[in-house]
């Protein structure tokens, strides 16, 4: 269970989950999430990316700076896939 | 679609931005997700401070509606219920009614405001524990009791005047509790929430919340001088609601899709598109104002607005350089109250360009 | 519950009432009102479980961000209650993990 | 993982993609002494955004065909002996035709590749709905692959790259390399961004910054980006039971034999159909491709264009109302004749190349890591790779 405290809400991962990918060489908040999926979620980061940083700092000494921020990507919300395809019925 | 100015935000920067640049001459949008425009004003219904020139003791559901009538009068168009959910160069990319669709802009101001900050404990996952700003919007907005007995974690003014609203709203605040030693929010906001006997709790932090499906004990502690709980100074309180307000970050997701660059700079909320005296940002043609050029007060955001909406006016064309400039000083007037952290922000963003060889005379037109 | 008096916004006056249907139990709402909003007048904040742990969650950001409160609506898992306007008769039920393919 | 910089290895890997994280895992496990580098963080190329598709379908007999099927191998021995978890199954994959021409198209197809000893096989309308009810009533056909599959690519690349670490390899991200020594016709050492290392074998392992590597040595190479864009779906329920492509994308893009792909033009816009859903439950739907330089943008058009597609052939997305919660696109890395460049290069000793691999670099990783760690160690590979030398280019 989520003893130790979730970080990413949605893809419920623990602190733990985050301490072990940044022993694992993690220096980045992209870094932490290619390894364990945090921000891959339903909301992609927009909660728990701060934390990560934070985390980063705590563990690695890494400056929120340079742990920077995952690649924004579209879309900014979730998009319902027949709004996009519209025109297929 | 096709406008001069597209405004992603109807909140007090959007809705300036659109005032100023559309009396102007500027055919401006405004595009906001949600149903009802204002962005954060709805929430506000607190007494502003600062200057008279800036509706200061007007409430902040008063400023909304008078800056809503202000822009359909000037023509601006307001297009509610649609989301940016991308921007790809000059075509905003929206969904509305089931379907998606460009929106070509010569000019883009990003005016999207920012996001709550969260603080991670055991047990934050449960239903009852919120974001101040969310109960903010469940109560004041909705209508709705969020919970009978509240605990406010942090007690910056944000957890203040929440605590207040609650409490107008019919809860009880158990306490703010607040880690650092001293309160973070105003003294003024402070002293209305200890008259009505709320504890403001210094040196504490929330050490976890229990419940089955659903908030019922916080643990909160006294903390030491390294932030960590002393043990045996631990007490709880039966709450069946526990708000977070640990601060706002820019919600700059379009700004990062656009390439604009980004500066880290903690006062200012963390990572802030860069931006120069116009607000516009590193990417031409795109500007950017309020929560989202940095969290401040809606009084700034009003401020940054009407000049990004200026700016962008003489952009296209519709000001020359000395009427954008009397403008624009005129909307400056009244700034000594921000023009501290904004005169910080741009001391760092000039020694940033500094080291880059040629590009600080591109980016201050001074 | 509604806060139906309020010392600065004053009274609302619920004009138009639907129904809609949550977890099988017929409640009301108001016109216009997110989802969230519903159902937090009407005393319930647990909206699903997650699928790792089986959490119960709710209502966190309250502006379509964070997408904790997300429910099935109208046999449609992950959708945004806070965002989600009610409508007369929607059905709308508690979701377990990503939900389930009928 | 940081920390000094060695001063001296015997094979310096130059790119921390599956390729060169399975390189570097063979090496070591070899015994070899090895360097992996990466000039930004593992995984932040190609590989780590990409389908994860494990495919011998496509794959004309001969050493292409034979080297997919070995790979897969190899992800089973990784995943089930060695029991990393990089999510590897061979669910199958469904290459569907729309039309009743495309189906009689794959009939030669499926004869030749299984003659050269896959085992596809091409089933009919109702055997495809009766494996995929989900798929649209409307399809003609398939050709199946009961073993392909898929694979998390980015699991993929850390699982070998944290086993090669475990070996004994090292590995420095954020490490770019900036001119390589060589004397004699002989690679001598590599200079990086963070100082130099001596070694004897370098391998270029970069993905789509390979040609910039082997300019150091003065080697041009015909490695061209194609951006690939592609959409992600919230997680959904198990909705798919294998991965599905449509017969008209993998004519298009992929180096079938079907089409002939020198004349696929550089100009050319392809769209396709690929959708595979993830263990997680996410469905990642492939693609828009384009020759755009290294312009990783998304772009407006590619959602209808992805999502028309999509819904063609899975009616339920829509039923369900799906929401795409992401896009993305990255470089598939193109080769004039598609086939990955592989192997020595003539005149300097000690230079390898492994990059090339189009759109297959995931399947493909832990075999090409095999084969380039056997030619360094015992001088020969089980699977002959001299058809993928550089010099075929002239």
């Amino acid at each position: 269970m989520s003893e130790e405290g979730i970080i990413c809400r949605c893809e419920e991962l623990t602190r733990e989950d985050i301490v072990t990918a940044i022993r694992k060489g993690a220096r980045t908040v992209s870094a932490v999430k290619r390894r364990t999926g945090a921000g891959m979620g339903l909301c992609q980061g927009k909660t728990c990316q701060r934390l990560i940083s934070q985390i980063l700092g705590e563990e690695a000494g890494v400056r929120p700076q340079e742990a920077g921020m995952s690649r924004c990507r579209h879309p900014v919300r979730p998009l319902p896939i027949s709004d996009i395809g519209g025109t297929v019925k | 679609m096709e406008y001069e100015l597209a405004i992603v935000g109807a909140g007090p920067a959007g809705l300036s931005a659109s005032i100023e640049a559309a009396k102007a001459g500027v055919k401006v949008a405004v595009i906001d997700e949600n149903a009802k425009p204002g962005g954060q004003l709805f929430k506000q219904i607190h007494k502003f401070f600062g200057s008279k020139e800036h509706r200061a003791g007007v409430r902040g559901i008063d400023i909304g509606a008078q800056l809503l009538n202000e822009a359909k009068d000037s023509g601006v168009d307001i297009l509610l219920n649609t989301t940016v959910w991308g921007i790809f160069d000059n075509v905003l990319a929206v969904h509305s009614s089931n379907k998606i669709q460009r929106l070509e802009a010569q000019r883009i101001l990003i005016a999207t405001g920012a996001s709550e900050n969260t603080l991670a404990f055991p047990g934050w996952t449960l239903p009852g524990v919120l974001g101040a700003g969310a109960a903010q919007t469940m109560v004041n907005l909705h209508r709705v009791a969020i919970g009978d007995r509240v605990l406010m974690v942090g007690s910056g003014n944000v957890g203040l005047i929440v605590s207040y609203q609650l409490m107008q709203a019919g809860a009880e605040v158990v306490a703010v509790v607040e880690f650092l030693p001293q309160i973070g929010g105003y003294w003024v906001h402070a002293s209305k929430i200890t008259r009505l006997g709320i504890p403001i709790l210094t040196s504490h932090t929330i050490k976890e919340v229990t419940g089955d499906g659903k908030v019922e004990v916080a643990t909160v502690g006294k903390v030491d001088s390294n932030y960590q709980i002393v043990s045996g100074t631990e007490r709880n309180f039966d709450v069946d609601a526990v708000c977070i307000a640990v601060g706002l970050s820019p919600a700059a997701e379009l700004a990062w899709m656009c390439g604009c660059e980004f500066m880290y700079i903690p006062e200012l909320g963390g990572h802030v598109p860069v931006y120069n005296e116009d607000m516009e940002t590193t990417v031409p043609g795109v500007y950017v104002a309020g929560d989202v050029a940095g969290v401040e007060e809606a009084a700034t955001a009003m401020i940054d607005g009407a000049i990004a909406g200026l700016a962008a006016a003489e952009s296209l064309g519709y000001l020359d350089h000395n009427e954008y400039e009397d403008l624009k000083r005129g909307k400056r007037v009244s700034r000594e109250v921000f023009e501290l952290s904004r005169f910080r922000f741009r001391r760092m963003a000039k020694e940033r360009f500094a080291n880059k060889e040629g590009r600080l005379k591109q980016w201050s037109k001074t | 519950m509604r806060i139906i008096d309020h010392p600065i916004l004053g009274r609302i006056e619920p004009e138009r009432t639907i129904r809609i249907e949550v977890d099988g139990k017929m409640i009301e709402a108001l016109e216009g009102e997110p989802i969230a909003a519903a159902l937090v007048a009407n005393s319930m904040r647990l909206f699903r479980f997650t699928k790792k742990y089986n959490e119960p969650r709710g209502i966190f950001c309250a502006i379509g961000r964070c997408t904790d409160c997300v429910m099935v609506v109208n046999g449609i898992p992950n959708t945004r209650t806070c965002v989600t306007q009610v409508e007369e008769g929607m059905k709308i039920e508690t979701q377990y993990g990503s939900g389930s393919i009928r | 993982m940081m920390g000094k910089m060695a001063k001296e290895t015997e094979v310096v890997v130059v790119g921390g993609g599956i390729i060169g994280s399975a390189t570097a895992y063979y090496l070591a496990r070899a015994g070899k002494d090895v360097v992996l580098m990466e000039k930004n963080e593992l995984a932040s190329g190609s590989s780590g955004a990409n389908a994860g598709l494990t495919s011998t379908t496509w794959c004309p007999p001969g050493p292409l065909l034979q080297m997919s099927m070995a790979s897969l191998k190899e992800y089973d021995y990784f995943s089930q002996e060695l029991a990393w978890d990089i999510e590897f199954e061979r669910c199958g994959r469904f290459t569907v035709c729309e039309t009743e021409q495309q189906f009689e198209e794959m009939k030669p197809f499926v004869e030749v590749r299984n003659k050269g000893g896959n085992s596809l096989r091409l089933i009919d309308r109702n055997e495809l709905l009766e494996l995929e009810p989900n798929l649209s009533p409307s399809l003609f056909g398939a050709v199946f692959a009961p073993n392909d599959g898929h694979v998390n690519p980015l699991y993929a690349v850390y699982a070998f790259a944290d086993a090669a670490r475990e070996l004994g390899a090292k590995i420095y991200e954020y490490t770019e390399p900036v001119a390589i020594n060589a004397e004699h016709g002989c690679v001598k050492a590599i200079a990086t961004n963070k100082g130099e290392i001596k070694t004897k074998y370098i391998i270029n392992a970069c993905g789509i910054g390979a040609p910039v590597v082997s300019e150091m040595v003065g080697l041009k190479i015909p490695i061209i980006p194609n951006r690939e864009q592609m959409l992600v779906s919230e997680e959904m329920p198990p909705i798919l039971n294998r991965v599905i492509i449509n017969a008209g994308y993998m004519k298009d893009v992929q180096p079938t034999g079907l089409g002939d792909s020198a004349a696929r033009k550089k100009s050319t816009q392809t769209v396709g159909t690929v959708c595979n859903q993830t263990k997680k439950g996410n469905l990642l739907l492939v693609g828009v491709n384009d020759f755009v330089g290294e312009d990783e943008r998304t772009t407006f058009e590619s959602f209808p264009a992805i999502s028309e597609g999509i819904l063609r052939v899975l009616p339920i997305l829509r039923t369900y109302d799906v929401q795409i919660i992401r896009s993305f696109a990255k470089f598939y890395i193109y080769t004039p004749d598609q086939k990955p460049i592989l192997g020595k290069v003539d005149g300097l000793e000690g230079f390898i190349m492994a990059s090339g691999v189009n759109d297959y670099g995931i399947c493909f990783g832990p075999i090409i890591g095999k084969l380039l760690s056997d030619l360094i160690c015992i001088g020969e590979t089980t699977i002959p790779i001299d058809e993928f030398n550089l010099s075929r280019f002239g």
